[in-house]
């Protein structure tokens, strides 16, 4: 069954918090909802929920409208970023609880709990309370008790956020498997870049209450539709700068150009904004396209497999990412090289014209 | 000067002891020892008084008169603030703010005013000297309390709860009983405490509104000491067992009260 | 400012510990050199937060004792330490204007107000507060109260150590990048040592010169980001630094050379045979791994697009090993053979680096 | 969304509050009102006034002087109460048993039907059998509360200090206990004074439960009754007739109605009056 929303906005008071956005989610893979803190992902799955009603607009699942459908008769699950499971309950009575309102008989519900119970690890604790368990396997108990109820819809709202960081790792790498041929709709929010990637899938990148692009992940990754898309899916921050094109070069500084080539060519001469992923700006030479640029060193930070040197070029904070070690002097003017073959182009509109 | 902290505490309920043992020692003297010579603890010690109390009707009853509107009163106070201190905690309403006020003023109405329209209003309604009438006389100040005790806590329930048992299937009425009841049942049971406690120990309007069936135990003593004269054995003894209910049951709430005031907006 | 050092540290919450689980600390001796970055690195529960208390006198150790340079402050009260900390939940005086919360610590200890002034201003204009100054403290977001707290630690000229207990963990997500990298250009630039206590490896791999590694009470592994990258001593370090983690896989020595699945793994150096010990290991991170025409013959099961690499599930019979892809390196088909770098590929017994 | 959910089915949550409250609460207040603008001659004769009782209220000196009593009193007990009782909530226990201890002992006051806590306080007090009059007495002071008027007012103060204190000292220690160690770390590592510690820590974090408390100690002293008419009876002479006790002198024993339902709202007006400015100033500080 498909999930749709057709010119649903929704608002509260004066404020926006959803501007008018029409998206048809995929049943074959997560769908990705990418943005910061506010940008509308928990408003946005509280209207596909059933939780509260859009201002303007329908949802549309499995070819029936639902917009006025109460949250109850829907047949969905939600998985919330904190923990949140029936303090009076046992785990075993947690993820039964949905089974038990829809008045499976015991049989069956004694099967599907243990049945997701052994697939989460949670079988040792089926009869101990949410608050004697780690935060990890609460979140797991919220999860199964999503999976139990094999509902058509699953909504997770970052699900993993607040847990610790191996184990955010651990079960971002089970969670597109759990949900594996369920032939259920899973809505995935996160504000994190990398973990979007990580779960593949379908990917709608949001700002401030917009969405601005919805597509597979790797393609709203590499050939974002405008800048703001770029920004949202870019973790460390994308860079970018001013360029003019003339006479069949790109110009940054007086010092800096490169050469148009490709799909650019049929760019007009004029300004556009250059974005270009940090770990395309490295501190050593690029097999292709290399262009070097110098900026004055901010910082430097090495993780052991990687440097990242923030500088500053012309008044603006790029980043480098790149492989091995390499140290800077804060202060100190450094070259960095750029892979102009990854540069995307964008136009007064911020949309994307050439990459 | 840290280890002398424990002196201050001390000397306060030192204090506080002071009357009350003051009241005991009293209750097991005979009359003739109270009013005869000043003697620190009881020289005649005697249980009259107490028996007294235990087998005279018009003494025990008082005591169950006033705790059944007591109970009474906690029980429809903590059932009619529920939803409502739901309702001020997850919705906003037209003229929520206003209606929570106008519920805090209540409180401030001092009952010596309204001891009068109170009476013609229950005689009023038939409800003269039931325990009803003591009991929804009392919600006047104890609703109030309950309302904004109970939104404390609950404000402390996260709204996903209330989300995630929706998206379950629960209907609004079962996740209210069987899941977010549970979850704030300390705060039921501090706001049960405020109730019991309140309506324990007001003594105006349950006067004004009782006469013989429902006459609460305070009032009896009020009786007595004026037509009996003085035997003040026999008031401190019922005196004394004024405490015992409540102090029982502050000892099982104990560990909720500080929270129960700490939350709670005004 | 003075190099501090832990001697015969060992602490217990327990009035008379017996077991060796009953120490939160195991017995550890640790010098922190003056000036450095240090972090301190572990999961919840491993006893880091602990290890901080000690040093900043929260607590008192049951055994052993704590020096600041020549002196033995093992008994000495916070106030007396000359430290600054900064908590996981800001912690900002209220009814002051952020200015005089900046004050504080430096009124508390009479010093004459123009020079609190000076050091004042001197402070907010590193953090960015200056506008902000006469503000109320209470109105301001996370982020502003926790720079507060950083300032208040900063304004003290003579403290011996800054400490920071997990600072980012109420920071909205893309807000850590800007105040991780601010509290890197501030040890850069005025050269306290700083001790930063994290759960997270890239805020500790970031800001650390110095990474002290913790597990179950037992400090595992002190060094560098690259030490700790490259050759990590225990397969805790390895497993628990660098996402994904090392793959650890079982092995058998013979002649000095570790076997897995019958094939010799050379380690660039001879291994003695271990008779001793329980569990022989071999670890390599997934950096260190790459497709080869020879080598471990392997099925490719899952591959997972990260942007600026694949993260590859190879399988060799029972073991699943990862590795890392560059974005555009091509993959070969379902069956391949892998290869680990000899100089990356280190020998475990029982946990332990052999050498 | 954070924000609370827009829901006007709400107000059948609150409905059978606002019934219950109402019931008690508009009713007896219109009877009220009714009754102070007409005149009875008993038989349930009335006559139209207006403001008539109003204005003679306003203007006798009777009320005049219980309505300074009652802010001589109310003034002082809330300056023993707060204090002390943020005192004692300073110097409790923060763990263990004692709590517990501290905690059913100090609420036992507050547990005491208000005409027992007077009676027990008149006995406890009397110069001849009571423990309280004995002391005094013994000390070389002359105490007598049923005769001198500063006795009376002493031991008024005193049993209204015993009775309430608790409630300040509840309210200040939930303040209490909701401050974060980390902020006594913070003050302990930026070199506080203890006396810091209080002024920029502990009062601060209390300052909600502390306008709670003064809130209700406010209005609970403001409307007092029972205690004192059972200790004193409002004597000797009136120099104890607070508010409460001279409206019901008036209402009941004289049954001049029309001046006591007035004097009654005057009364009510006070109260409320005060409290809104209380409740207005909490919330515009609160969205601060």
């Amino acid at each position: 069954m498909t999930l749709e929303l057709r010119h649903v906005s929704k608002r509260v008071g004066a404020e926006m918090y959803i501007y008018e956005s029409s998206l048809e989610f995929r049943e074959d893979g997560f769908n990705i909802l990418l943005g910061t803190t506010l940008a509308g992902k928990t408003s946005l799955m509280q209207l596909m929920a059933g939780l509260e009603r859009p201002t303007s607009g329908e949802i549309w699942f499995g070819g029936k409208n639902v917009t006025g459908v109460s949250v109850q008769k829907r047949n969905v699950s939600m998985v919330h970023q904190q923990f949140i499971n029936y303090p009076n309950f046992s785990v075993f009575e947690n993820i039964a609880s949905p089974l038990r309102v829809a008045r499976l008989a015991r049989a069956e519900i004694d099967r599907r709990v243990g049945e997701v119970s052994e697939m989460l690890r949670l079988t040792p604790m089926l009869d101990r309370r949410p608050s004697e368990l780690s935060g990890g396997q609460q979140q797991r108990t919220a999860l199964a008790r999503a999976l139990a109820k094999d509902s058509d819809l699953v909504l997770l709202d970052e699900p993993l956020a607040n847990l610790d960081y191996k184990l955010r790792e651990e079960l971002r790498d089970e969670l597109p498997r759990l949900f594996r041929d369920r032939g259920c709709t899973v809505v995935y929010a996160t504000s994190e870049p990398t973990e979007a990637l990580l779960l593949g899938g379908y990917t709608a990148t949001m700002h401030e209450g917009r969405i601005t692009q919805f597509g597979e992940t790797a393609t709203v990754y590499r050939q974002p539709a405008d800048l703001l898309s770029a920004q949202v899916f870019s973790d460390p921050p994308i860079n970018t700068a001013t360029v003019t094109k003339q006479n069949g070069r790109f110009v940054l500084s007086e010092a800096v150009s490169w050469p148009v080539s490709g799909n650019q060519e049929a760019l007009r001469d004029g300004r556009y904004a250059v974005a270009i992923r940090p770990h395309h700006v490295t501190p050593f030479a690029q097999e292709k396209n290399d262009v070097r640029i110098e900026g004055r060193v901010l910082v430097t930070e090495l993780s052991g497999s990687e440097s990242v040197v923030h500088f500053d070029l012309g008044g603006q904070t790029w980043i480098s990412q790149s492989h091995g070690i390499h140290a800077f002097e804060v202060g100190a003017s450094a070259s960095f090289h750029v892979d102009t073959g990854q540069c995307m182009y964008f136009g007064d509109d911020n949309e994307l014209l050439a990459a | 000067m840290r280890r002398f902290t424990w002196l201050v505490p001390t000397l306060y309920i030192l204090f506080l002891m002071l009357p009350i043992y003051w009241l005991l020692n009293m209750s097991f003297k005979t009359t003739n020892e109270i009013l005869g010579v000043f003697t620190l603890w009881p020289r005649e010690f005697t249980l009259d008084n107490y028996r007294k109390i235990f087998t005279d009707p018009t003494w025990y009853n008082g005591y169950l008169n006033s705790l059944s509107y007591v109970v009474m009163n906690t029980v429809i106070s903590v059932t009619a603030a529920l939803p409502a201190a739901y309702a001020f905690s997850r919705y906003r309403f037209l003229g929520d703010k206003h209606l929570f006020f106008w519920l805090l003023t209540n409180r401030m109405a001092p009952p010596a005013v309204f001891a009068l329209p109170f009476f013609q209003l229950y005689s009023a309604v038939n409800l003269f000297d039931t325990y009803i009438a003591v009991a929804l006389a009392h919600c006047l100040f104890n609703i109030p309390l309950a309302v904004w005790i109970l939104e404390g806590f609950m404000s402390g329930v996260p709204k996903e709860l209330d989300e995630t048992a929706y998206v379950d299937g629960y209907p609004f009425w079962r996740f209210f009983v069987k899941i977010f009841i549970p979850t704030i049942a300390a705060g039921i049971g501090v706001a049960a405490f405020f109730c019991f406690m309140f309506s324990w120990v007001e003594l105006l309007l349950a006067k004004t509104l009782t006469s013989v069936a429902a006459k609460p135990i305070a009032a009896t003593m009020t009786r007595t000491a004026s037509t009996a004269g003085y035997e003040l054995g026999l008031l401190a003894a019922a005196g004394t067992l004024t405490i015992i209910p409540g102090a029982f049951v502050i000892y099982f709430v104990r560990n909720y009260i500080a929270k129960g005031f700490a939350l709670g907006r005004v | 400012m003075s190099e501090i050092s832990l001697r015969e540290l060992r602490h217990s919450y327990l009035e008379t510990p017996q077991a060796d689980a009953d120490w939160a600390l195991k017995k550890m001796s640790v010098d922190w050199s003056e000036g450095g970055a240090y972090a301190l690195l572990g999961p919840s529960g491993c006893g880091k937060t602990t290890l901080l208390n000690i040093i900043s006198g929260l607590l008192t150790p049951t055994e052993g004792e704590v020096w600041f340079g020549d002196k033995n402050v093992t008994n000495m009260p916070p106030d007396q330490r000359n430290i600054a900390q900064v908590f996981q939940f800001p912690v900002v005086y209220d009814t002051m204007t952020v200015y005089e919360n900046l004050c504080f610590p430096l009124r508390n200890r009479g010093i004459p107000a123009a020079e609190v002034d000076r050091k004042v201003r001197e402070i907010a204009a590193m953090l960015d507060l200056d506008e902000m100054l006469p503000r109320r403290a209470s109105g301001l977001t996370a982020d502003g109260k926790q720079k507060i707290s950083l300032g208040r630690g900063l304004v003290r000229s003579d403290v011996n150590v800054i400490m920071f207990d997990e600072p980012l963990t109420v920071i909205d997500p893309h807000l850590k990048w800007v105040l991780r990298s601010k509290l890197k250009e501030l040890h850069q630039r005025i050269g306290t040592t700083m001790i930063y206590v994290t759960h997270d490896q890239t805020e500790a791999l970031t800001f650390a010169d110095q990474v002290v590694v913790m597990h179950e009470g037992t400090v595992v592994q002190i060094g560098t980001p690259v030490d700790l990258f490259e050759r990590p001593r225990h397969t805790f370090v390895g497993h628990f630094i660098g996402s994904p983690g090392m793959n650890v896989l079982p092995c058998e020595i013979e002649n000095g050379t570790p076997l897995f699945a019958g094939q010799p793994i050379p380690v660039g150096h001879a291994i003695a045979h271990r008779d001793g010990a329980e569990r022989l290991e071999i670890g390599v991170r997934p950096e260190f791994i790459s497709f080869a025409a020879e080598g471990i013959p392997v099925e490719i099961v899952k591959v997972s697009d990260a942007g600026r690499y694949s993260i590859v599930d190879a399988r060799h019979g029972e073991h699943v090993i990862k590795l890392l892809v560059p974005e555009g390196d091509s993959l070969p088909a379902e069956s391949a053979h892998i290869h680990f770098d000899p100089g990356h590929t280190q020998v475990y017994a029982d946990g332990w680096m052999v050498n | 969304m954070a924000t609370k959910t827009q829901n006007s089915r709400a107000w059948l949550f609150v409905l059978p509050v606002v019934v219950l409250v109402a019931f008690n609460a508009l009713i007896p207040l219109m009877t009220v009102v009714n009754y102070s603008v007409q005149e009875t001659f008993g038989d349930n004769v009335f006559f139209w006034e207006g403001v008539k009782w109003f204005e003679q209220v306003l203007h006798s000196e009777r009320f005049h002087a219980s309505l300074l009593r009652q802010l001589m009193f109310t003034s002082i007990i809330l300056m023993i109460e707060v204090p002390l009782g943020v005192a004692i909530a300073l110097s409790m226990p923060k763990k263990g048993i004692g709590v517990s201890v501290c905690l059913v002992l100090m609420a036992l006051p507050l547990l005491i039907p208000w005409n027992v806590v007077g009676a027990m306080w008149n006995i406890f007090a009397l110069p001849d059998i009571g423990l309280l009059g004995r002391m005094i007495n013994g000390l070389g002071i002359d105490y007598n509360f049923t005769q001198q008027p500063g006795a009376a007012w002493f031991t008024t103060i005193l049993m209204d200090v015993w009775h309430w204190t608790s409630l300040v000292v509840l309210l200040a220690y939930a303040g209490l206990r909701s401050i974060p160690d980390a902020y006594y770390q913070a003050a302990k590592i930026d070199g506080a004074t203890p006396w810091a510690v209080f002024r920029f820590i502990q009062l601060p974090k209390m300052k909600r439960v502390l306008t709670i408390a003064i809130l209700l100690r406010f209005m609970d002293s403001f409307m007092i009754y029972t205690e004192p008419f059972v200790l004193t009876g409002g004597g000797p002479g009136n120099t104890t007739t607070f508010l409460s006790i001279d409206l019901v002198k008036i209402a009941l024993g004289q049954f001049d109605l029309g001046p006591a339902a007035a004097m009654s709202l005057i009364y009510f007006l006070i109260v409320l009056l005060l409290c809104w400015v209380f409740y207005t100033l909490m919330m515009r500080h609160e969205a601060q």
